[in-house]
């Protein structure tokens, strides 16, 4: 399952793959996934997968079990220390973004997440 | 000129040493003990204008006196600085020295340091708070204390930027600061290893959180006579969240009164807790907090009593950023109500 | 395998009618230079700036620097699988124009970091403020993607810094270092006392922009393995990595790997130092285990005392660090991590997303979100326009005089986790 | 924090649904519970089946806290 606030990402493999889509920012999308976890879905994806850091763009995408299992203590783990990393960047300057960074950033987001998918 | 006012204990007053401790704080104009090494090494960039002296015994048995009392007489040299100790390894003294400056810090809004051994008690309750400077463990040090803690005592009267812990002296606060070493990391790191090898002592650059552990208390002898209180960090809290406790790394806790309390409901209690779901915790906060089996407990006498209060924080799980200093604070509490035991439930 | 580097200092640079090395300068046809560049047709427009120590310029968003160097023995060539065939590198005599470098600089995506100033405050962060540096601002045609734009700026980089190298081919060098890494076998036999080191080299290949490159070969498509260290000097381990510019390890950072000229200083002395093992940084968790077990077993099977780790990159990577030290730690071999932190503006959060016990030995290279000033520059070299939104719009405040209010980890390479800076924090 | 309560003298059982974060926390008595949304309930169950859950998790915990204890002890039953 992918949770992603990007609109490229939902596009691309909302036929294929099950996707969903939170209309909302890179937090949101780190909540969802946390909530997801806690009923026993796993994390596939590091939720900081790229080095592009929270000040920088908007866009994330999180890969994670579709199945349900044991509370994975490693995945709970990793996204509570990724909301605080999160939390950590100042993100006033997200507002400078134009729709061509947009795109850029959407792009990243997308080959990142590719990069998973691809193995 | 910059204005220092000095705190000391009864020892180092020469007063005294045990069978004085128990004076009460008084002022005197000027240089007192080791005051003299401190003018010194300031030379004319600073003077000291008072010393106060208070004994160990008195300070720490009448701490909100004292601290009252001491806070006015600084007050009065509207000084530029506040110097406490050193206090080696002196327990008590450092104490004093921990609470007085940071009292005056707060209240006043000057700037104060004192100096301490690592492992004096006052150094990790207060390190956090107030810049204090590594010392040895014997007044011997008394030099050696002096040479670290005089220019940053100028740094510190002048607000000018305080460098990082290892170049300035003070014991780490948590306030990660830039610098630079005298050699490249890579050079560093090859000798962290070689010492490391050869089980040499060395000191990692970043300190990993702590990962302490504290020995298991005894076993409750009687369950069916105990007290038992309820504490969680799942954010359980009344309606409304009257004391507006954070969602997330909360810097305070709640305390709250069930007395007469035989459920949670979804009318009256909530969680704060920004770290899971809150749906199936609002909907009946006893999944969370279980108020109403422990109620059923308390009548059926498989446990003594309900502690009256329960303590709620809100906290992730693995956080490594501690509730430490107020679950310290509450523990105490909870130890002085006479509570036998604690369930703590987390999220 | 054995390796003669041989260093040709170069204390400045100057635009010539003719290419050439001469006492200590370095002369460089502009127009050779533009035209090689623009062989290839992904570049509509292409030009070279000179930056030296010490100038008022800043030059941004700058995207990899490369030293010149070139193969006068041996097998190979510099940059094997990128530029070269791929052949076996290290071994031989290589030359290098120590203190010259290439700088490619590019608006690739809306992001932008990696400021270098050749002066000021700013210039102590940076490695690359000591070096004269041939800078190269290369407009792409307006049809190209992303990764045809990076590929294309990351190649014009080789091609002009392999341009520069050749040109210390038949130059006697002014100091010779020499670097040897016996077989195992001999190693063993050769230091029978000293404790036996390893050295566990992180690469952060994540995707788009995010990329390492060994002989060609994207890194996160490879299993961990080994390398001979003189490999790396000799250009098999490229950057292909535009993201996270204080702590990313340029090209010129791995050939120059500090952690592996260090070890090579002790060699023999009071260690043995026995390789280099290269492991990547992948988003997906399954290969971070994967990965991070290759090492241990890897770090096992040599039969080490202790190695070093070095990471590459912000955020997941802490991931691997800590799962390498682990895994190795729980084997009984000693680790030294390199790293560095985001402790935030105030410096009291929690530096790295992730943390255990055993990973007792750390090295910092400092906290990368420290506010700093940097005072306005006379010149700027790079992409103008875009700088404005660069410094403005993500990691600092652009200011009127032309000044900059930013977190460190906007300039390229003040953070870098091989330890190549003497910048760390308490 | 469970560390705190412990220092100051007190027994004390930590409930909690992730047994790896209780023990790099420092508990030394735990008992597992439900999930993390809900550690003592299941709101897929009727109420009285919830509280039956309830009543079985903390009777194991009033058992851990009347139990010597040594090292980190989990309780699972």
């Amino acid at each position: 399952m992918i949770i992603t606030n990007n609109d490229w990402v939902f596009n691309k493999y909302k036929n294929s793959l099950n996707v969903v889509y939170i209309d909302g920012t890179f937090k949101d999308v780190l909540i969802a996934v946390r909530d997801k976890l806690h009923m026993g879905h796993e994390l596939l994806t590091h939720p900081l997968g790229s080095s592009v850091k929270p000040s920088e763009t908007p866009y994330k995408s999180i890969m994670i079990t579709d199945n349900k299992n044991n509370i994975n203590f490693n995945s709970i783990y990793m996204i509570e220390n990724a909301i605080i990393t999160y939390d950590k960047f100042n993100k006033d300057k997200l507002k400078f973004i134009n729709e061509k960074i947009a795109e850029d950033l959407k792009l990243i987001d997308l080959t990142v997440l590719e990069s998973a998918l691809n193995i | 000129m910059m204005k220092i006012v000095h705190y000391i204990n009864q020892f180092f007053a020469n007063v005294g040493g045990e069978e004085m401790a128990h004076i009460p704080a008084e002022v005197r104009e000027g240089i007192v003990g080791p005051g003299l090494a401190f003018q010194q090494a300031f030379k004319d960039e600073a003077e000291i204008v008072a010393t106060i002296v208070c004994g160990d015994s008195y300070f720490n048995e009448n701490m909100d006196e004292a601290k009252k009392t001491i806070i006015e007489m600084v007050k009065k040299y509207n000084p530029d600085l506040f110097i406490a100790g050193p206090a080696f390894n002196a327990g008590r003294y450092g104490v004093a020295c921990g609470t007085i400056a940071k009292a005056v810090k707060d209240e006043l809004n000057i700037p104060v340091l004192t100096g301490m051994y690592v492992e004096n008690p006052g150094a990790d309750m207060f390190k956090n708070n107030i810049y204090i400077v590594s010392t040895k463990n014997s007044a011997a040090g008394m030099r050696d204390a002096v040479k670290k803690m005089a220019p940053l005592a100028l740094k510190l009267g002048k607000g000018e930027k305080i460098g990082a812990s290892s170049e300035e002296g003070y014991i780490p606060n948590g306030v990660r600061v830039n610098f630079y070493e005298k050699e490249r990391g890579s050079k560093r790191a090859v000798k962290m290893l070689l010492a490391k090898l050869s089980g040499k002592e060395f000191q990692t650059e970043f300190p990993m959180p702590d990962f302490d552990r504290v020995t298991a208390n005894p076993a409750v002898k009687d369950i069916t006579k105990a007290k038992i209180a309820l504490v969680t960090s799942g954010g359980i809290v009344p309606k409304g969240n009257p004391d507006h406790i954070e969602s997330s790394s909360a810097s305070k806790y709640g305390k709250y009164d069930i007395d007469g309390v035989t459920d949670l409901t979804e009318e009256t209690y909530e969680t704060a807790h920004g770290g899971y779901d809150p749906v199936y915790a609002n909907q009946d906060p006893d999944r969370v907090l279980p108020v109403d089996i422990m109620r059923e407990f308390e009548k059926e006498g498989k446990i003594g009593s309900l502690h009256r209060y329960f303590y709620t924080t809100v906290g992730n799980g693995t956080a490594v950023k501690s509730a430490k200093a107020f679950a310290e604070k509450y523990a105490k509490e909870l130890k002085a109500d006479g509570v036998d035991a604690v369930i703590l439930t987390s999220t | 395998m054995k390796l003669e580097l041989g260093y040709i200092f170069i204390k400045d640079i100057q635009f010539s009618d003719v290419s050439k090395v001469e006492n200590g300068t370095l002369y460089v046809n502009k127009e050779e230079v533009k035209a090689l560049i623009l062989e290839d047709q992904n570049f509509k427009k292409a030009d070279v700036e000179l930056a030296k120590p010490g100038e008022s310029v800043r030059i941004m968003p700058v995207k990899d620097v490369i030293e010149p160097r070139v193969k006068v023995e041996g097998p190979g060539g510099i940059f094997p699988g990128m530029i070269n065939k791929v052949e076996t590198v290290g071994s031989g005599k290589t030359n290098v124009l120590k203190g010259a470098a290439v700088l490619t600089t590019g608006k690739i995506v809306g992001f932008q970091e990696g400021i270098i100033d050749m002066t000021g405050p700013g210039a102590d962060y940076t490695p690359f403020s000591k070096l004269n540096n041939l800078v190269l601002v290369c407009e792409p045609i307006d049809s190209l993607k992303q990764h045809e734009h990076e590929k294309a700026l990351r190649f014009a980089g080789y091609k002009v810094a392999l341009y520069l190298g050749a040109l210390a081919k038949n130059l006697t060098p002014d100091e010779v270092e020499v670097f040897e890494t016996p077989t195992l076998v001999e190693g063993l036999k050769m230091y029978p006392g000293l404790p036996r080191v390893a050295y566990v080299f992180m690469l952060q290949s994540q995707g788009l922009l995010h990329d390492t490159y060994v002989y060609g070969v994207d890194a996160k498509q490879s299993l961990t393995t080994m390398i001979y260290p003189t490999e790396v000097m000799d250009g098999a381990i490229v950057s292909g990595n535009c993201v996270s510019a204080c702590d990313k390890n340029t090209t010129y950072h791995h050939l120059n790997n500090p952690i592996i000229h260090d070890l090579f200083a002790e060699h023999g002395k009071t260690l043995n130092f026995v390789g280099v093992i290269i492991t990547n940084e992948n988003v997906y968790l399954a290969d971070k285990e994967r990965s991070s077990y290759w090492s241990a077993k890897l770090v096992e099977f040599l039969g080490v005392d202790g190695v070093i780790v070095s990471e590459e990159g912000f955020g997941n990577p802490d991931t691997d660090l800590i799962m390498n030290c682990k895994k190795i730690e729980a084997k009984g071999i000693k680790t030294v991590l390199v790293t560095d932190e985001y402790a935030g503006r105030d410096g009291t959060s929690q530096s790295l997303a992730d943390a255990d016990a055993s990973a007792n030995a750390v090295v910092s290279a400092g906290n990368a979100n420290e506010v700093i000033e940097l005072p306005p520059m006379e010149k700027l070299i790079g992409h103008v326009k875009v700088a404005d939104v660069i410094a403005g719009g993500f990691d600092g405040s652009l200011h009127k005089d032309g000044s900059i209010t930013a977190e460190l980890q906007v300039i390229t390479g003040a953070t870098n986790e091989m330890g190549f800076n003497k910048l760390s924090a308490r | 924090m469970v560390k705190e309560i412990e220092r100051a003298g007190i027994p004390v059982v930590h409930m909690c649904t992730i047994v790896p974060i209780s023990l790099t926390v420092g508990a030394n008595r735990i008992v597992p519970t439900i999930a993390i949304p809900h550690p003592l309930g299941n709101p897929s169950l009727s109420l009285e089946e919830e509280r039956d859950i309830r009543r079985k998790l903390l009777t194991r915990a009033l058992k851990a806290l009347e139990t010597e204890v040594t090292e980190q002890t989990v309780f699972e039953k």
